[in-house]
């Protein structure tokens, strides 16, 4: 019995001291790794579609809330007046939600360009709607363009043997184009 | 692939000298202490030397020595070979055999020389080999084309004497005629195509047994079962065997007297250096490396192989090309086994039915590395054997170690 | 008086490991020689060149593994052929090298020479070098440069990324003449019938899997075909294109890699030719037929359990 | 083990004598998976090293405390402990390296060499010698990561820590990053790694 009672507490304090040790080492790396995941996840997307902007995207980024839903977007500026908007949509591809971050030109009102953040698309086939030579197709394009895959009477050249990853890249881009006209008015407003 | 026919040739049968001495093997050395014989006694013939081992000619024993066959070492005893033969007065004829009971039939024949197996319980097919089971072989089908007549007395007496319900004579296609006409209406007729292996007894009880699986079968020898008819009628011992002896300079079925060394039938001056005597199959017989190994009534053949047509084994690494395991006539994996055998893993071979080789030599005929499939399958058999024993004794000695 | 005395049996068959390679090889001539006439110089060098990796490598090989050098067997030459049969016109002479020698060693040595490949060595250094160097393997590529009197399009190609309508102009009788792009030797469907007749024939190889591939390729082609033609190429034409023909005579009868039993043999080719039509319908490969190979070579210690049982007799001699 | 037990022996048998995987042939998962970039296996190999040696000195110091039956257990929160704070230290200040090795990171804890160590060593030794223990098999570890890496970099993409180093017509023999090229890789050297104390013994 004692020795059972020795076992649970040698185990119990393990843990706790361990449990702690974790929660303090979280709580100091917490704020960094949000700033790295922002840095290298949607950083390089973000710079992509809003290229000419002269402010630091990554730290000019702001949650807002449309229709009872908060976006995190991401604002470019030159010479502090807000030119354009990049925000992400999601859709379900091949292998699961393809995460598209679509950026929007405010005072032209056309799509600048696209960058895929998130997926999980099979290597070699899916996965190649991440390239740039797919990516491509969307570059300032105007929003009443048909941003469908070719085989359903769009523009878009689809990668060839994964129409289904780029059809959900093109329905992501859909999704933004319903959602831009809100953001574009709260940024209009501030 | 011709080779491999079962040949068919009309011969006479010629009739060898009579030997001037004999030479009489009694395998393994140790039957020597209790033979019951002395240097200088005299026997006669069918006289009954040790169980199993019997005279086969009338004359003045010179030496007891031993030799080497194949193989075993054997005791050999020789016999200076007197004129006239003198036979054993034990041995009676008996032309109406129904009038004996089987066991005592058996009795007579067995004391007459034939060797025929004491356990004839259970059997209840047998069948009788009329066809010769290796290439070159010719002496069963000439058995059955000078014994024609006696034929169907033998199947009674076979039948008789074992109580069997199924007599089956097996013959090669070519000689259909002549078995039906000798089977009667006491025997089957069992047709085989003359290509080897489909001679050999082995192949001939699988297909009996793929039509009926229970029956229990034994085989006799066509020669053998003559014999037997002979002794019943004549009241003489066998002594006679009829052997094919394939030299270079031909063919011919020789009736030889048993005991007789092989020096006198080959002669030595036929003979090249490095030439290579086989006794029996090209495919499953042994080479012969003294002349003097005598005849007996295991041999059919006896061939001569010229130097430049001895084969030498490779032995190259197996090339799994599988025309092992297609040509086996009992399914085995023969690459499998050979490997596993080549390092020891005799286990293995067990569990891959090893032990149901049957030796017929077609696996390393076609090898084309050159490997002696045989000769592994021969050390794993013997392997498994001795290791079977090994754990007997292990199992014995573990449970008396317990019981203290 | 001496004589030679040793075990049974003491006759032979005479077929010997050098033989079957030699006439493996006699088989692949008619599709050398097509080759040769048809692309000139280049079909000559690129097989040259294999052949010569293959014996020096594995002479090499051998040696620094101090086991003896048999070469004289063949087999390397034929690796070497049968590795130039499958390589387009176009490849270069590092590549050559560089795939013959890993076909040998990877595919071949260092599991123990001849006979103890667990794959078939050639589509081991095929697919070693189809992975790296993809871009040499675009067979449209090949053909570039030649005033060939037939539509110089690779079909299989066409027909991925295309559809069954690209491939409407290819005549079956042209592309079993050997009238299409594809390896060196693989394009020559009839020549390669031949030969693979011919060992077939002589029974250097047996009927199992070339015929159960066969089958495969057809049965599974027809089940597509049957159920949406305007979508999927006719069997037979699956049949002549790409690598089938010399897959089903030469690749996948490889004695070490394929199954001996004859029930295993003919699973085996049937999942051959299975997965060569799902491989060509569904992956991203043109042409499925060498990593269809490459997959069943990996179930043959499994296909080789395939096996009637022996029967074990007990039978008494009077 | 009949050497006397000292802390540069300790130390120095990881880089040869027990030099993991290839002579312990253990922890060949993450030796597969992240070799093809020397960057990764020089990061794995670190971080598989911090983790080893602060579990081994840990594990050491409270040997007797732990009650036989739940050591294993015991173990394994200490390794999945250091194997976390690693991971959020890597993600907070290495995030590119932390994106390569990717899952690879939390199965350091049950990478068998650790484990092995532990038990193997840690719970037997003092402090000090299980220090240098681990740090000397991190280390080997290390050393035999970054040699695999190197050559199926250098050979797969032509490159070394992402500098180009072969000549300018190379053509990288992707092969080699690819999963398949890292078994044949490691199978190659295994077999060499058992023939070079072979040829050694024989000299003898």
């Amino acid at each position: 019995m004692k020795e059972y009672i020795r076992m649970v507490v040698v185990l119990t304090v393990i843990a706790t001291v361990c449990g702690f040790l974790l929660a303090a080492v979280r709580k100091g790396t917490e704020t960094r790794i949000e700033e790295q995941v922002l840095l290298y996840v949607q950083g390089p997307a973000v710079n992509k579609v809003l290229s000419s902007s002269t402010n630091d995207l990554i730290q000019d980024r702001q949650e807002i809330s449309v229709q009872g839903q908060d976006y995190l977007i991401f604002v470019g500026e030159r010479n502090t007046q807000p030119w354009a908007v990049a925000f992400e949509r999601t859709a379900g591809g091949y292998g699961g939600d393809i995460g598209v971050l679509v950026g929007f030109d405010i005072e032209r009102d056309i799509v600048t360009g696209i960058g895929i953040l998130t997926h999980s698309e099979t290597p070699g086939l899916g996965a190649r709607v991440s390239e740039s030579i797919f990516t491509d197709n969307f570059n300032n394009k105007t929003l009443n363009a048909n941003f469908n895959v070719k085989q359903d009477g769009g523009f878009v050249d689809a990668v060839s043997g994964a129409t289904i990853s780029s059809r959900a890249v093109c329905s992501a881009v859909r999704k933004s184009l319903e959602l831009y006209p809100e953001i574009k008015k709260e940024i209009v407003k501030q | 692939m011709d080779q491999l026919a079962l040949n068919r040739n009309d011969l006479q049968i010629i009739e060898a000298p009579e030997p001037k001495e004999v030479i009489l093997p009694l395998k393994g050395l140790e039957g020597r202490d209790k033979l019951r014989i002395k240097i200088g006694q005299r026997l006669i013939t069918g006289q009954v030397l040790y169980p199993g081992l019997y005279s086969s000619v009338t004359g003045i024993v010179k030496s007891i020595d031993s030799m080497s066959f194949p193989d075993d070492d054997y005791t050999v005893i020789r016999v200076e070979v007197a004129d006239e033969d003198e036979f054993d007065e034990a041995i009676k004829a008996e032309p109406d055999f129904q009038g004996k009971t089987p066991a005592e039939l058996l009795e007579l024949l067995n004391r007459a020389n034939l060797g025929i197996s004491e356990d004839l319980a259970d059997i209840d097919t047998v069948f009788v080999t009329a066809v010769d089971p290796d290439p070159l072989s010719l002496v069963y089908q000439q058995v059955l084309k000078e014994f024609k007549a006696e034929l169907s007395e033998g199947f009674k007496l076979i039948k008789y004497l074992t109580s069997a319900k199924r007599v089956i004579l097996a013959i090669s296609e070519e000689a259909k005629e002549l078995g039906s006409a000798a089977i009667g209406d006491v025997a089957d007729l069992m047709l085989v195509k003359s290509q080897y292996p489909n001679g050999l007894p082995e192949l001939l009880a699988q297909r009996i047994a793929e039509q009926d699986s229970s029956a229990k079968l034994a085989f006799i020898k066509i020669e053998k079962l003559i014999s037997a008819l002979t002794i019943l009628k004549e009241g003489k011992p066998a002594i006679y065997k009829l052997v094919t002896v394939n030299t270079k300079s031909g063919v011919n079925n020789y009736r030889v007297r048993l005991g007789t060394p092989i020096k006198e039938i080959i002669k030595e001056d036929e003979l090249n250096n490095n030439d290579k005597i086989i006794i029996g199959s090209p495919l499953r017989g042994a080479a012969c490396f003294n002349l003097e190994t005598p005849v007996t009534a295991d041999i059919d053949l006896i061939y001569v192989q010229d130097t430049d047509e001895v084969y030498n084994y490779q032995n190259l690494q197996c090339i799994n090309c599988g025309k092992c395991v297609k040509v086996c006539p009992v399914n085995l994996e023969v690459n499998l086994i050979c490997r596993y055998a080549e390092f020891a893993l005799f286990e293995r071979c067990a569990e891959l039915d090893v032990n149901a080789c049957i030796e017929c030599g077609l696996c390393a005929y076609y090898c084309p590395s050159g490997r002696a499939l045989v000769q592994f399958i021969r050390l794993a058999k013997d392997e498994i054997k001795q290791q079977n024993i090994e754990q007997l004794l292990v199992t014995t000695e573990n449970s008396t170690e317990e019981d203290q | 008086m001496k004589l030679i005395v040793s075990s049974p049996p003491h006759w032979h068959a005479k077929i010997d490991v050098a033989k079957i390679h030699l006439h493996l090889i006699i088989a692949l001539i008619p599709a050398v020689l097509f080759s040769v006439y048809t692309y000139g110089i280049h079909s000559a060098r690129v097989i040259a060149l294999a052949v010569a990796t293959a014996v020096i490598s594995e002479i090499l090989i051998r040696r620094l593994l101090k086991k003896p050098v048999t070469i004289d067997d063949g087999s390397a030459i034929l690796i070497g052929l049968l590795f130039a049969m499958i390589m387009p016109t176009s490849t270069p002479y590092w590549l050559v090298v560089i795939g013959t020698f890993l076909s040998i060693f990877i595919g071949r040595e260092i599991f123990g020479g001849l006979g103890c490949n667990p794959m078939n060595p050639v589509i081991v250094g095929w697919a070693i070098t189809r992975i790296s160097w993809p871009n040499y393997f675009n067979l449209d590529l090949a053909s570039v440069g030649y005033n060939l009197d037939f539509n110089y399009r690779y079909p299989l190609a066409l027909l991925k990324s295309g559809g069954v309508d690209q491939i409407a102009d290819f005549a079956l009788i042209d592309l079993l003449l050997g009238k299409q792009v594809g390896g060196l030797g693989s394009a020559a469907a009839i020549f390669l019938v031949i030969g693979g007749v011919y060992i077939l024939y002589r029974g250097f190889i047996t009927w199992e899997i070339p015929l159960s591939f066969t089958v495969g390729v057809l049965a599974m082609a027809s089940i597509f075909w049957l159920t949406d033609s305007s979508q999927y190429a006719n069997p037979v034409f699956h049949l002549l294109t790409g690598n089938v023909i010399i897959g089903i005579f030469f690749l996948a009868t490889d004695f070490s890699s394929s199954p001996f039993n004859r029930w295993g043999m003919i699973v085996f080719g049937l999942g051959c030719g299975i997965l060569t039509i799902i491989l060509r319908i569904w992956s991203i490969y043109p042409d499925g037929v060498l990593f269809a190979i490459l997959i069943m070579n990996l179930f043959t210690p499994l296909l080789d359990k395939i096996h009637k049982k022996p029967l074990h007799l007990e039978i008494k001699e009077l | 083990m009949a050497k006397a037990k000292s802390i540069s022996y300790e130390f120095f048998k990881g880089f040869w004598e027990i030099l993991p995987p290839f002579r312990l042939v253990l922890g060949l998962c993450p030796m597969l998976a992240v070799t093809k970039y020397v960057e990764n296996g020089l990061g794995m190999g670190i971080a598989t090293t911090f983790v080893l040696l602060f579990s081994n000195i840990i594990i050491s110091s409270i040997k007797s405390v732990i009650p036989k039956k739940v050591r294993i257990a015991s173990y394994i929160v200490i390794i999945a402990t250091f194997v976390v704070i690693v991971e959020l230290v890597m993600q907070a200040f290495f995030y590119s390296l932390f994106e390569k090795l990717g899952i690879f990171i939390p199965l350091i804890v049950v990478n068998c060499i650790i484990l092995g160590r532990a038990e193997a060593f840690a719970s037997k030794n003092p402090i000090h010698l299980s220090a240098a223990d681990g740090l000397g098999i991190g280390l080997g570890y290390t050393m035999s990561l970054f040699f695999i890496s190197a050559i199926r970099e250098i050979l797969g993409a032509g490159t070394f820590f992402g500098m180009h180093i072969m000549w300018g017509s190379y053509e990288p023999f992707a092969f080699m990053i690819e999963a398949p090229g890292a078994f044949i890789c490691l199978g190659l050297l295994l077999a060499m790694m058992n023939l070079i104390p072979n040829k050694l013994s024989g000299a003898n």
